[in-house]
């Protein structure tokens, strides 16, 4: 059964909500009534659940199966998280009412920041930030705020190639030129390379660690150390803390600012790209640049300075969005976080990376393992070495194993690597679940070098839909639904 | 730890399998000095009683908007939102999912945003919108960024009725960006003079309507003399409701159109996360940022849809992309495309029409009370009152007598020197009584 | 893929809940300590929350589609009720807390009893019956206790052939003996057959109206009278209140006593088999001998009375059961009924009716109607007469509506006609939904007409199970998993 | 009204279909004096917004559990249900679906109800379980009316400490079925004598363990005694936590277990919907009441469950059925089952004897307070207390402080002339603050 567009089902006449009738009034809009028809249609709520009941059955979330993602860490969702995020005095206060009638949001927002800050070793968090782009935005924002006060004319950037695309994407959206640092042969970053690039030109260096081939940046502390000495500064993408939370501080490798995707590490719901969170931690040398707003405490409670050049904001390197963050998220992750405590975080830290290891040992034999010498972090990167000869792609084993019940891994990223499957199974996965997966790999595995082209060429085969044309899409983007025209009477 | 899965025996057992002596073993490379840091500060962990204790006594620290007679807007508004629509985007299927990287099994999400866009585009009056932004500020300074790119100007007009919350994220962008914002101030009874601040350098011109005041803003003049200077009109709205009963920008000739959905579908959550709506005209779709699902066929013929365009974005094209977003506000997104597939055109006027009628009631009261001033003519569901004294005051003293009466101008923009001006909004949510109530305490604190 | 068994999947020594430790103390089990091991398998939560999300997705709701029940009335949920029943202030009172900390909980049940008196035109309300076939236990007990009560001994109960089977236990259960009126060519109660039947032994008659053939009695009038001047009760079965719910008041119809099931007529969610709630109103006649609790008003607010002989319940019957009835269902309802107001309900009743006899026009053709020469009411009954030739039944149909994505209709009842087929469409579809139904069932009957006999003798195909064997399942019961045992050592 | 999809127009256009002039035509067989009637003294449609105001202020017309220190048991029990549950009974699938006849579209429900029956016999140490009654009193009631069926005779004992509000739905069922019940007197310090009400006539003794006062019983000897007899024994218990950390009915001999299952999974709700649990032997099992799931295949060999011995049930069997239940507690099965699996074996362990300890700690507070005594030496996590005057009084006067403490014996059975006994339950969510305000409370108003 097929499910139409809501402009196919609907009527502009039919509406699933009643509303009280304004009665009669004399309306003050200045003669600027919208006069044209909205085309909006409308559904009666018997059919508008029906619709998104069955939309939503054409998806496949974290608590539909596996959901092996690298860099994008899809964890278990907790509904208590939900829940809380409903409480009325969290749900329903509005960013502007007095401060004395939200202490309560206020407080929490700050005993979140304190769990960051520990978490870090850093100094400061600026908590606004709308998700992790937007973090690292502030974040090499606050950098470059820092070289203004410091009267520094920095204009390079410079971002190893294995980087996340929203890496040089930031640095080239408030005007810094990206330089590229290659990766050494065992995947991680070459100290000396970044030695030689760091002229005073220098403004930032940004890093992932634990990197995109899910290896620990194992000379992260003396790259940190030349950074600083260069007079510039470290950048941290925070899209890997999940393999580290709770067993490293960043601060204490030398980090000036990072951004934590609450929406990976800590849990908060992916809904299908968003909404997210991104606070962004700040050190020491960058802390006075945090934006407004700050929350500061005095004698009679929690206080917000919500304006630049305030106290508690002298330096503040301005305003990142309307209002005060994300604060739906804050609650689920502060829920998440006092669920698991500080030794809940470790252990799933510990058990991420053990489980991201033992997938790497179950199919090392069958798939080829680039840069195995080292431990794999909390994720495990394959390479499509073990595919030559077989006629198939990195994107066939991904379609095909959505035919076996489970969501694609990473594919094609990190670029470095050559066809990269990038699997990453969070601490969420029982044993058994993760044999079930290694089961299913080696069995395609297998068919792949046995050469049952069929099964991964069509693939899938037993999802919503099959392989869609995405050039299609593109070559002549159609991005909305438009009235079909009447056809033209056929002449008589 | 009701989370993990793992027993100690499996760990046992999965280290074996590794060949590693324990786990500290898969943590080599990190510095043995700084391995596993002290977390005294923090506790261990909780039940999930006492976490909705912990949580659950902060809550209680605030006061909620449905407790007490509410007026606060100001770029967030209270409105009812069906139970519906809550329950829905809980569903699994949507809440734990991923951004359609594989569409194959996620036309769930690529469908409902294509509805959106349309919709989106539909009340705006535009041609294309894209699957959504953080917030309606922070797509008001991507549309700014946009702008730029398409004239190759670099110097934006920001009008000084725009709320001061969206013009300082455009400046603060904008500085970051090696940008020009030239910001007029603010005319809080409406009609700022826009035009004369338009020339041949102007990229574009950033106005909202209705404005931070209330007050509803003619485009046609605005658009007409930019489109003339080779400027894009940027329209703003904070309150997407007021598209339901007064002309949309599209129709008055705006280039893009972004603006804060929450008020359909999305709850006030102190401020976030919101849902950014971002609209424009075909033409310039390939300049535009965030995510867009298309329309295509799979393999067997099947109608299905896709993200599209994304050599636009950051994953591919890196320091070149159009913004650096990639998450953004899907599952708001779908709160406010259900909701308003709900309301439909008939719902959705019916809802704009008793939220100006509520804020006709509301101002007639309100200026009534000896002292206070209405400032607005024309408005939607949101007007400004002049009172006698600081704005900050009244408000306290109001919020102490139980009625949250609005967002004092002074707040939002504290060096502006309009410090006896309070932002009202009214919306489906107030009754008589709640007005009544106002009215009365207002009388009492002005008394 | 599918789902193991929790039993297969979960293991003794995983839990999903974190509990405070009890810390040391001394037991005061008086030596009832449990020694033997429980054998209950535990599942951490992001496991439990997949295994139960997988088995939602093998069932089929109203959510996923039209749901034509006959006398089952599966109608639209409203989470809004949902949500009603979820306040603290009713879901979190223990029904043993003081009075004077429910009274919100006491008026509710008031309130909603005025609602079903006013709507039914009766005198009192028995509020506690758990489901419809307990609240004509309780109608059967009251109407046993007023002939106890004016010295009558009557053991008989009538009961028309076309009755649910609820209604012939039920009388059995207290001990009536059953007597079968049997239908009239219309379908419908002779009044003649009624009198005749209508000895001094005969304690009640209990009928269905609309009854199961989907007919309104329109002869009620003259049973009820005819009923009461024998001596004896008329029950009505309450399951197809849904076509006349607003139209007509039951009471002035003669009846004395009626359930009314909250989860069909009120909405409740029928959740894959309860809990329903099954009020019974009364007539003048058997008011006073409604089962404790009730409630009453005094000065100082309303009060529970909750033992016989007490005043306000002195000629109780009895208790139906523990507590006070089924107060989250009570919550639903009345939100249901606010939502839809007297003009609401009317309308709605309206509705059903109408897409009822819409689809008994629109199949009329190609499927046989019995009892055609009257209008249908909120059911329209087939049978399977138009299936003659074509070597399937009525239950072929049935399962190949599946495969059209639909639940079947109710098949085999009544059992007045041939392989009966009784949809009730109810008044939550739209007209295009009802359209694509009644295409659904055409293209059917064309296609067992022409004999694909393989599309209707396999179906469904396209189900999460084929056709099940039932007789294999009662044939040798497996009600329940039990350990494997291991396999004997093979001899060396 | 938001809830009905026809328009005016799909009306005119399907009374056309049908060729009936008015809707009122439809309705011929009514006559035509009753159709119609006033229904003046109802209001019409209400939107969503105003219901959630009636209801919301009739729901903030009660004090929740949760609000105050809590020691109120007796039958229901105030636990702390996990999140997912509640989330996953809520699932369209689950809430919407109906009684799994048609096997091939209802296998989530079936299999559930399978593990459930499972579940249940684990927990009681039964063979065999049905797929849940309405709650335990009905449960309990029903069970004597099986054991009338299987021993052929129709007289029942019924001890004197189970709980009131089941021994009257026990005896009015009886009643009204024709059955002789025995009912013995309470002995609230435990104790009673059982064994000497047994006769050669006696079909079954009904005995709940914890009883009503919390004492837990041996039941072996009177299982003994009841075998010899010919009688069966039907074992009760109200608090299935209890089964966590004492010995199981069906390790004692009963051959009948039933009991409310409202602990595991479900809220207090005001007294239902509960889930009543019934458990008996294998040789029982036709002529159990209930709903039974079984195990079987498809057509294509594939394992899968229906609803199986149909030919118990009234739709089958009308007059003959061993019971007229048709619609049950599938939903509140669902939460039991789902929350007893997050729980597993360590998890309700731990649990029971979290109540237990929470238990002796509550006792050992209040028994300090003057002139208060604990009555029982074993118990569970409900015991009783004995209070100078009158407990309804007492019960009283703690809420007015803001504690519920319990439920006093003489409301449950007015006539036993058992005036100061309070039944106290405690569980896991009492803390240490909750047991000292009880008792501060009590001391105050006893002084």
């Amino acid at each position: 059964l097929e499910e139409g567009l809501i402009f196919e089902i609907g009527r502009t006449d039919v509406t699933g909500v009643d509303i009280e009738d304004a009665g009669d009034f004399t309306p003050r809009l200045g003669g600027h009534e919208r006069k044209a028809d909205l085309g909006l249609p409308g559904l009666a709520e018997p059919e508008a659940m029906r619709h998104y009941v069955r939309l939503s059955r054409m998806n496949y979330g974290i608590d539909s199966g596996l959901f092996p993602l690298g860099s994008c860490t899809m964890k278990h969702n907790p509904r208590l998280n939900e829940k809380m995020a409903r409480l009325p005095g969290f749900a329903d206060v509005h960013p502007l009412q007095p401060v004395s009638t939200v202490q309560g949001a206020l407080a929490l927002i700050k005993e979140l920041s304190r769990w960051l800050l520990s978490l870090t070793g850093m100094e400061a968090v600026a908590f606004t930030p709308k998700a992790g782009a937007h973090g690292e935005l502030c974040g090499m924002m606050a950098i470059k705020a820092a070289h203004i006060a410091n009267g520094q004319k920095r204009h390079i950037v410079l971002v190893p190639e294995s980087a996340h695309g929203t890496n040089p994407a930031t640095a080239a959206l408030i005007g810094y030129e990206v330089k590229s640092i290659p990766a050494r042969a065992d995947g991680t970053v070459d100290p000396a390379a970044v030695k030689a690039a760091l002229t005073p030109e220098v403004a930032a260096l940004m890093l992932t660690n634990p990197n995109t081939c899910g290896l620990f940046e194992r000379d992260v502390v003396e790259i940190a150390e030349a950074v600083h000495a260069a007079g510039a500064y470290f950048y941290a993408d925070g899209a890997n803390f999940n393999a580290i939370l709770g067993k490293v501080k960043v601060g204490e490798l030398g980090v000036d600012a990072m951004h934590i995707n609450l929406h990976k590490t800590f849990s908060t719901p992916h809904g299908g790209g968003g909404p997210g969170a991104g606070p962004v931690v700040l050190s020491k040398a960058l802390a006075p640049f945090a934006p407004v707003p700050a929350i500061v405490a005095d004698g009679a409670g929690l206080k917000l300075v919500e304006d630049e050049g305030e106290a508690g904001a002298v330096q503040a390197l301005g305003r990142m969005s309307a209002f005060h963050g994300q604060m739906g998220m804050f609650v689920r992750a502060m829920a998440w976080m006092l669920s698991h405590g500080a030794d809940g975080m470790k252990q799933a830290s510990e058990d991420a990376v053990l489980s991201a290891n033992y997938i790497r040992a179950c199919l090392g034999d069958v798939m080829s393992v680039p840069f195995g010498e080292r431990p794999a972090m909390h994720e495990a990167l394959f390479d499509d070495a073990w595919l030559e000869g077989t006629g198939l792609s990195t994107l066939d084993i991904a379609k095909a194993l959505i035919d076996e019940g489970y969501h694609p891994m990473t594919v094609y990223f990190p670029l470095v690597v050559h066809g990269a499957m990038l699997i990453e199974p969070t601490e969420s996965e029982s044993k058994a679940s993760l044999d079930l997966f290694i089961g299913a790999l080696r069995d395609l595995a297998f068919a792949a070098k046995a050469g049952e082209k069929e099964r991964f060429l069509g693939a899938p085969h037993y999802a919503p839909r099959r392989r869609l044309d995405e050039t299609r899409a593109a070559r002549a983007p159609v991005l909305r639904w438009v009235k079909p025209q009447p056809l033209p009477e056929a002449a008589e | 730890m009701r989370y993990l899965p793992l027993t100690p025996e499996d760990r046992t057992e999965m280290l074996a399998r590794i060949g590693a002596p324990s786990v500290d073993a898969l943590f080599a490379d990190i510095p043995a000095a700084k391995l596993d840091p002290a977390l005294a500060d923090l506790p261990a962990h909780k039940t999930e009683l006492s976490v909705e204790r912990t949580l659950g006594a902060l809550s209680a620290q605030n006061v909620p908007a449905g407790s007490v007679p509410f007026f606060v807007g100001a770029g967030a508004y209270r409105h009812h939102v069906p139970a519906t629509v809550d329950h829905l985007i809980q569903r699994s299927e949507f809440l734990t999912s991923y951004t359609p990287y594989q569409p194959e099994i996620a036309q769930g999400t690529l469908q409902y945003l294509f509805e959106f866009q349309t919709q989106v585009g539909e009340l705006t009056g535009m041609e294309v919108a894209n699957a959504s932004m953080y917030d309606g500020s922070t797509a008001a300074a991507e549309a700014v960024l946009m702008a730029h790119r398409v004239t190759k100007r670099r110097k934006a007009v920001v009008a000084g009725n725009v709320h001061p919350h969206y013009r300082e994220t455009i400046a603060t962008l904008s500085l970051y960006a090696d940008d020009a914002v030239v910001a007029l101030s603010p005319v809080p009874q409406g009609g700022e003079d826009i035009l004369s601040a338009i020339d041949g350098e102007t990229s574009c011109v950033v106005v909202q309507s209705p404005d931070v005041f209330g007050n509803i803003v003619d485009l046609k003049p605005i658009a007409e003399k930019a489109h003339a200077a080779g400027a894009l009109l940027i329209a703003v709205f904070t309150e997407v409701v007021s598209l339901g009963l007064i002309e949309p920008p599209g129709a008055q000739g705006a280039d893009i159109v972004v603006g804060e959905g929450q008020s359909i579908g999305n709850p006030l959550t102190f401020g976030g996360p919101y849902v950014g709506l971002f609209a424009t005209r075909q033409k310039y779709v390939r300049q535009m940022p965030g995510r867009l699902a298309g329309e295509t066929v799979d393999a067997s013929g099947k109608r299905g849809f896709v993200l599209t365009l994304s050599t636009r974005e950051q994953h591919i094209r890196r320091e070149k992309a159009t913004s650096n977003i990639c998450t953004n506000s899907g599952l708001c997104a779908l709160a406010f495309t259900i909701h308003l597939t709900l309301l439909g055109e008939t719902g959705l006027r019916k809802l704009a029409r008793l939220n100006h009628a509520n804020a006709c009631k509301l101002a007639d009261k309100l200026a009534a009370v000896p002292g206070v001033q209405v400032l607005n003519s024309a408005f939607f569901n949101e007007f400004t009152l002049r009172v006698p004294g600081k704005a900050v005051d009244v408000i306290e003293k109001l919020a102490a007598k139980g009625v949250l009466g609005g967002v004092p101008y002074a707040r939002l923009a504290p060096k502006a020197g309009l410090d006896d001006l309070i932002l009202v909004a009214a919306t489906e949510i107030n009754t008589d009584e709640d007005r009544a109530a106002y009215a009365a305490a207002l009388k009492e604190v002005l008394a």
